[in-house]
């Protein structure tokens, strides 16, 4: 019981993390008269759509004038007769209820211009990259780090830390810019970018081969760029931990290293552990963005990139939404992991 | 344990832990090793179990035990023969001991079902039992470190160093984080545990009312090394070593008037310890022959011996 | 015995990554002075968007050096100045000027591009005539153009000076002109098939510097050997005559790093980088250090109502997704330095605060601090002389910790697009790079380096920091 | 009690709200009424475990936390609750020794700067001789040896005598000694005793000697006063309430305390069961009363208050003037192990050279 309410704390409190950067995202927006534009945008649209909908024979006075009233109406139904302060509350809770209006310039596949269906579409290929390079990662860390931590200062310590500095210093993006210059432009072993072969293949295991085809190199440099914090983190936690009285006792109990190793170690530094992971998952959600224009992945990452260059504000508030949503969601996630990994925080 | 010594490396240079140490701890008696911090206590019941640590200079002697000589052991025998099964050990800081994210009971039984490959409830009852045994319900066996109190972690850390039925036991300051109250409660149970199981146990502490509820005999050290050894009674009421008999009067007494005494100046730094006797700076019997050559073991008496040419001079 | 202060630096020198760190320390900060010293504080602006500074620089040309590991000899970019004519005379009511320029071209490749360039031309009625002979080392000569220069406005009165102040340059390879005279010359001296549209597709250089090829059509060898300029200048009146000419002929290499599209030395651009990014990392993350550190005493040592407000900011900003909410808010402000700057304080600050607060905390309860209660020592003796000594060396490894993150962030906005245009970085060069497609050309020279010492000067500090980690937590020192 | 007493405590209460869930809180009596004085030149010892509030209580006295309920007076001035801003001249008067020398000793400074810098606080001149002549007192000499250490060069014990050095530059008139050997070698221990008890009757100053161990505990008090879970359950001169305990707890806690004596290991100590509670939620009634042998239902219902049982004695026991044997025996008399017979106390070691 204990646990489901402390859970529920958490659950609570980054819901309203969600709703604070909502809020914030929103004034802003408003103060800047981004938003002025952005229903602008959105009423001179469907009035031009409603221009076109009405049937050829109308007489030009009267079609001005249906075209007049339905501009006044939208005008109206979207709040641009009063300040922006006074359309607020209607704007939190249509982004918080996920009517995300229509883009401006991008397009699903099938050629829907509702911001929800656009971004819906990129969310699963953003999804893959990112869940795919951090389970990389972490298993890469965990592997080394607790190598290089098992005899520090050894040679595949030293290594291993000047090969972190390396990789912390290293953007992720331009990793995937060398990785395309010479991987895909010189060796041509990989595609520069996207996510299928121009026309994808038909058969099912065909295409999934395609993907991943297209996915290795974006994969390859996330994991590059994460996989030396992990390890550096990894090898600093089971260092800390390796030096605990327990773990004295458990060699003095006559215990294997391997056994004193996973359960006295590693078992304990694992809710630190995923601490680490849980703040990286910022920096990979961030570093997708980046990544994803690197290789003109049809993500949410590139779709952002290219809704900044089209200052299509629609597509920048709702992704931003969206990916605080996504984080949100993700740390909670992590937190209910944490809570069973870690006995001391069930309160 | 005969000529133990265990010098660890540091960047000044090698530190003397323990030097030259000969110790005995005879089948079911209660050693008591009696000291000041750093005085290389801890460091010798390291010896014993032989969890050194990576800054190792030096370590060389004998250990004998149970007639099996323990240095030409390798490390894997030492930790499947000799670790828990036959000599087990309670540590000093009993908040750190135990693993926080295991559950205790999981904890006190782990040697029994790696090392024996015991069954889960077969593990459970044994386990349950040496509980009991120690004073604690049977409830705590599912319980998490954070949920017990201090001196139930201590009953935990000793049913722990009990469940393989070993011959010897060190205590390790095992009262030293506890109030007076569960001190002597705790220091009540290992009264009884070693009248009920005939255990030998190893005690190790800075406080030597403290030891005298328990031991039958005593080791005091200084300066890394033991400085005198014999019965209770002799060591308690006939000190031959000068530091022993300083040590003796530095203790405020709660039942008598006997008004407490200091020793003047500070323990030697091990890294470059002084010549001879290690006590001579701070002795108040000093003879010139004591910074010059290192006392041998003389014995005072039966079965007591001291490090100390003032009984060189009467005994040998 | 060492104060505390010497046995921490022992101990972070005693590290090797700290050395390393500290040895490109050094190199950049004096990479950095030697800019400061040597360009102009508004760089950005003045040269480097400006095009006509770079005009002729060949464009996206690799650097210089790879000549040595090429099988083919590139054509080196060849710049003349023509400071004065080498024969001048008036006679005969006839002003004739000639300068001349001879060199050698013996490269395997024909130049990029070719541009006459000239200055303070003046003449008292009739502006004179300058013509461009090129002569090949086959004794041919092209005509290349006649410069048409225009007669003065009718307000103005003699002599009429022109390029003087903005001189006038023509490029050659794209002058109707010359292509035409180039055709002519290919028809006529080649007998070779060609159309002008042909030369503006391949570009007139190929005619101007080849002989037919063995292959046959329309294809040309360079002709290698001497090749001499000549530039006429005929007027009318004794003081008619051209100040200066340039004439380039562009390479398919260029100086140390190459040049992008635009023809803008890249060494140059990628100097002035290095100030900027320790500027960037710098001020970022002492103000970060410094809000973060100041925030956490006064969270711990105050408590109270502050100390709430302090930590419901921290876990709000500590539950933001950064870059995306970063990228948004310099796209409602404006892409400025300070506002990257700013921004990048006012996301992180919080982890530094936590941290801090939670040692002020602990430093609080301690007994040192409570004994100076005793004494009657006020707060502010309290937070300056006992608080923060024992804060400053964790703020000061963070601080450095703080530096190649903020270095990074700046290079990752920039690469978006989002870097201040005034003020050129390495990930603005990037930028350029990767949006005006020289990944897929594989124009390696503007891509990687701008990376390799986005790297490097974020490894410095990495490294520097690595070095300080032992300090700060003794677990990790290394057993010797 | 009287006004020439250094410092009078009437009543005192520390109560804190203790976060227990989101919205809940419940009260901690850390203190929960304590009346005491001290006198001057007098040493009060304030024995307990740990959870008894007696540590709060002493900085309670020194006002580094406001108490909840009651009055201070120092030297007859009330100082309960004057803002900090105005108790600069308190500050002067009374001082605290701390437990932890490793803890109390800010690492950055030397010892030269730590020892002066109550002179700076309080703008006092002639710095470095003063300095000197503290640091003689506490017989750190010569001086110029230790004048420019850091504290983490020093032993516990000379780390110690700096914080003496340090309390006693002001030339206070009260101090309050939180365990100050606890932490300290036996062989060093007695010495910083002796130095405090030295400059105690050289300055006649007024101490309250906070520690849980009894034997130090006598050594060192004139009065004792036994805490247990925020009150004193008994207080007398530190001879009687040693020889000839009042009250169930402190007879327990005596009986806890063993000499070095080798028959000690033939018998078995006679322990109160259980271990302290929390001061969260204190049992009703005598608070004692769950771990008492002697535990009657008067116990459970009533709080016994502190009275004067015999002339100079107060204990808080509704029993003490009936259960005095049984609580001499308890104290000192031992169990044997085997058959749970009383052995006589022992009458010490007797150590010869």
């Amino acid at each position: 019981m204990g646990l489901a309410r402390s859970l529920l704390i958490k659950a609570i409190s980054l819901f309203a993390v969600l709703m604070i950067v909502m809020g914030i995202i929103v004034v802003i927006l408003g103060f800047s008269g981004y938003s002025d534009r952005l229903l602008n945008a959105i009423v001179t649209q469907q009035t031009n759509a409603f221009a076109l909908s009405l049937p050829e024979g109308t007489l030009p006075e009267a079609r001005a004038q249906m075209i007049a009233d339905y501009e006044t109406t939208l005008t109206e139904a979207y709040g641009l007769n009063v300040p922006w302060w006074g359309r607020l509350p209607s704007m939190v809770w249509r982004v918080l209820s996920l009517d995300l209006g229509e883009a401006r310039t991008a397009q699903s596949y099938a050629g829907s211009k509702n911001i929800n269906a656009i971004i819906l579409e990129r969310l699963p290929n953003t999804i893959l990259l990112i869940t795919s390079a951090i389970v990389i990662s972490v298993i890469i860390g965990l592997f080394v780090g607790i190598k290089a931590a098992t005899v520090p200062g050894s040679i595949l310590d030293r290594v291993t830390s000047y090969f972190s500095a390396v990789s912390y210093a290293m953007p992720t993006w331009w990793i995937g810019i060398i990785f395309i210059l010479v991987l895909a432009v010189m060796l041509r072993w990989f595609p520069t970018g996207l996510m299928y072969s121009a026309p994808p293949p038909e058969d099912p295991l065909m295409r999934f081969l395609d993907v991943l085809w297209h996915a290795a190199l974006p994969i390859g440099a996330l994991t590059l760029g994460l996989s030396g914090i992990y390890i550096y983190q990894t090898r600093t936690v089971v260092l800390n931990t390796a030096q605990e009285d327990f773990v004295s006792v458990a060699r003095a109990k006559g215990l294997p290293e391997n056994i004193v190793r996973r359960r006295y170690v590693l078992r304990v530094a694992a809710p630190p552990l995923l601490t680490n992971v849980i703040l990286g998952l910022a920096g990979s959600i961030s570093g997708a963005i980046l990544t994803e224009t690197v290789f003109r992945w049809p993500g949410m990452g590139l779709l952002y990139y290219n809704a900044i260059f089209t200052a299509d504000e629609g597509i920048i508030v709702g992704l931003t939404f969206m990916f605080t949503l996504v984080y949100v969601v993700a740390r909670f996630v992590l937190e209910v992991l944490y809570v069973a990994l870690d006995p001391r925080v069930r309160y | 344990m005969s000529d133990v010594s265990l010098y660890y490396e540091t960047l000044r240079g090698p530190v003397q832990a323990v030097d030259s140490v000969n110790l005995e701890v005879p089948k079911g008696e209660a050693v008591g090793v009696v000291g000041e911090s750093g005085c290389g206590k801890t460091s010798t019941s390291i010896c014993i179990m032989r969890l050194l640590p990576d800054n190792i200079h030096t370590f060389t002697g004998r250990i004998l035990f149970d007639g099996r000589e323990l240095m030409d052991m390798t490390d894997s025998e030492i930790r499947s023969q000799i670790r828990w099964r036959e000599v087990s050990m309670v540590f000093q800081g009993a908040m750190n001991s135990l693993n926080p994210v295991i559950r205790v009971g999981e904890q006190i039984v782990e040697p029994l079902r790696v090392l024996d490959k015991v069954q889960k409830d077969e593990a459970r009852e044994r386990g349950v039992a040496r509980m009991r045994q120690t004073g604690l319900p049977a409830e705590a066996y599912r319980m998490y470190p954070h949920e017990l109190s201090g001196g139930m972690k201590q009953r935990v850390i000793i049913a722990m160093a009990l469940i393989m039925s070993p011959k010897l036991v060190i205590l390790d300051e095992p009262t030293s984080a506890l109030d007076v109250s569960v001190q002597a409660q705790i220091m009540n149970l290992l009264k009884d545990l070693k009248r009920e199981e005939d255990l030998s146990m190893l005690f190790i502490s800075h406080d030597i009312a403290l030891t005298s509820d328990l031991c039958d005999r005593f080791a005091v050290m200084y300066a890394g090394r033991v400085v005198e050894t014999g019965e209770a009674e002799q060591v308690l009421q006939d000190p031959q070593h000068p530091y022993t008999e300083k040590l003796l009067a530095s203790v405020p007494r709660l039942r008598s008037d006997v008004t407490p005494e200091f020793i003047p100046g500070a323990p030697p730094d091990l890294v470059n310890p002084p010549p001879g006797c290690r006590f001579h700076p701070r002795c108040p019997y000093v003879m010139d022959i004591c910074s010059k050559r290192e006392p041998e073991m003389f014995p005072t008496g039966d079965g007591q011996y001291a490090h100390c040419w003032l009984r060189g001079d009467e005994h040998g | 015995m060492p104060t505390r202060t010497q046995e921490a630096l022992q101990e972070f020198w005693a590290t090797k990554v700290a050395k390393v760190g500290v040895v490109f320390l050094v190199t950049l900060i004096l990479i950095s002075v030697f800019v400061l010293v040597f360009y102009p504080l508004n760089f950005g602006e003045e040269l480097w968007n400006n095009p006509i500074v770079w005009a002729d620089n060949p464009k996206a040309v690799g650097p210089s050096w790879t000549q040595a590991f090429s099988s083919q000899a590139q054509a080196e970019h060849l710049i003349f100045e023509l400071p004065e004519p080498v024969e001048s005379d008036f006679s005969q009511g006839f002003k004739r000027q000639l300068f001349q320029v001879s060199f050698l071209f013996e490269a395997d490749d024909f130049p990029q591009f070719t541009s006459f360039t000239m200055r303070d031309v003046q003449f008292q009625e009739d502006p004179p005539f300058v013509t461009l002979i090129l002569h090949r080392p086959d004794g041919e000569a092209i005509i290349l153009l006649d410069v048409d220069i225009p007669y003065p406005e009718p307000e103005d009165s003699p002599p009429y000076v022109f390029y003087s102040e903005d001189p006038r340059r023509i490029y050659l390879s794209g002058s109707p002109a010359v292509r035409l005279a180039v055709a002519t010359f290919a028809r006529r001296q080649l007998n070779m098939e060609v159309l002008v549209s042909d030369i503006a597709a391949v570009g007139p250089e190929k005619f101007m510097f080849g002989v037919p090829s063995s292959q046959g059509g329309r294809a040309t060898d360079v002709l290698k050997g001497e090749y001499t300029l000549s530039v006429l200048v005929e007027g009318v009146h004794a003081d008619d005559a051209m100040g200066s000419a340039r004439f380039v002929v562009a390479g398919q290499l260029f100086g140390l790093m190459g040049t992008d599209n635009l023809g803008r030395d890249l060494a140059v651009g990628l100097l002035f980088g290095f100030p900027v990014a320790l500027f960037i990392g710098v001020v970022t993350s002492t103000l970060t250090a410094g809000v973060g550190g100041i925030l956490g005493v006064i969270s711990g040592y105050k408590g109270g109502k502050v100390d709430m407000v302090i930590q419901r900011t921290v876990d709000i900003l500590n539950n933001v997704p950064l870059l995306p909410i970063l990228i948004f808010l310099l796209f409602i402000v404006g892409s400025s330095l300070w506002n990257i700057v700013i921004l990048l304080v006012v996301f992180g600050w919080t982890s530094l605060t936590i941290i801090v607060r939670s040692m002020v905390l602990q430093i609080r309860d301690g007994e040192f601090i409570q004994a100076s209660v005793a004494l009657g020592a006020g707060t502010r003796r309290i937070i300056f002389r006992h608080i923060l000594p024992q804060v400053a060396p964790f703020i000061l490894a963070q601080l450095i910790f703080f530096t190649p993150s903020a270095i990074l962030a700046e290079a990752a906005l920039s690469f978006l697009g989002l870097g201040d245009p005034s003020i050129p970085t390495w990930g603005q060069i990037l930028d350029r790079g990767f949006s005006d497609g020289a990944l897929y050309l594989g124009y390696w020279w503007w891509i990687i380096p701008p990376g390799i010492l986005i790297v490097i000067a974020a490894v410095t500090f990495v490294l520097i920091a690595l070095g300080f980690e032992p300090v700060i937590n003794p677990r990790l020192r290394r057993r010797r | 009690m009287n006004m020439a007493d250094v410092m009078l405590i009437e009543d005192i209460r520390m109560h804190y709200q203790v976060r227990t869930g989101i919205f809940k809180t419940i009260p901690l009596r850390a203190v929960d009424g304590v009346t005491l004085a001290v006198p001057p030149g007098q040493t009060l010892g304030l024995v307990g475990e740990s959870g008894s509030g007696k540590t709060s209580l002493g900085k309670l006295t020194l006002r580094l936390m406001e108490p909840t309920a009651g009055h201070l007076y120092f030297k007859g001035k009330e100082i309960t609750h004057v803002p900090e801003g105005r108790l600069k001249w308190f500050r002067r008067e009374a001082q605290m020794i701390f437990q932890d020398p490793f803890a109390s000793l800010d690492p950055f400074m030397t010892v030269d700067q730590i020892v002066e810098e109550p002179l700076i606080i309080h703008r006092i001149q002639g710095r470095e001789s003063k300095v000197h002549r503290a640091l003689e007192a506490v017989r750190l000499t010569p001086v110029e040896e230790f004048i420019n250490k850091y504290p983490h060069m020093l032993s516990g014990g000379q780390r110690q005598r700096v914080a003496i050095a340090r309390t006693l530059i002001l030339n206070p008139s009260y101090i309050v000694a939180d365990e100050p050997v606890s932490m300290i070698d036996a062989s060093s221990r007695v010495s910083v005793l002796q130095i405090l008890s030295r400059l105690q009757k050289e300055y006649n100053l007024a101490f309250i000697y906070i520690t849980h161990d009894v034997a130090t505990a006598r050594y060192f008090s004139d009065r004792l006063a036994v805490m247990y879970l925020g009150k004193i359950v008994e207080m007398a001169a530190a001879d009687e309430l040693i020889s000839t305990p009042l009250h169930p707890y402190t007879a327990a806690l005596i009986a806890a305390v063993p000499d070095p004596d080798p028959t000690n290991r033939l018998t078995k100590r006679r322990v109160i069961p259980g271990e302290p509670p929390s001061p969260i939620n204190p049992p009703p009634g005598c608070r004692f009363h769950p771990r008492c042998p002697y535990a009657a239902k008067i116990c459970r219902d009533e709080e016994p208050p502190l009275r004067e049982v015999e002339p100079g004695r107060y204990a808080a026991c509704h029993f003490s003037e009936k259960l005095q044997d049984d609580l001499l025996t308890l104290a000192h008399g031992h169990v044997d192990a085997s058959s749970g017979r009383s052995a006589q106390p022992p009458t010490g070691a007797s150590p010869k050279p």
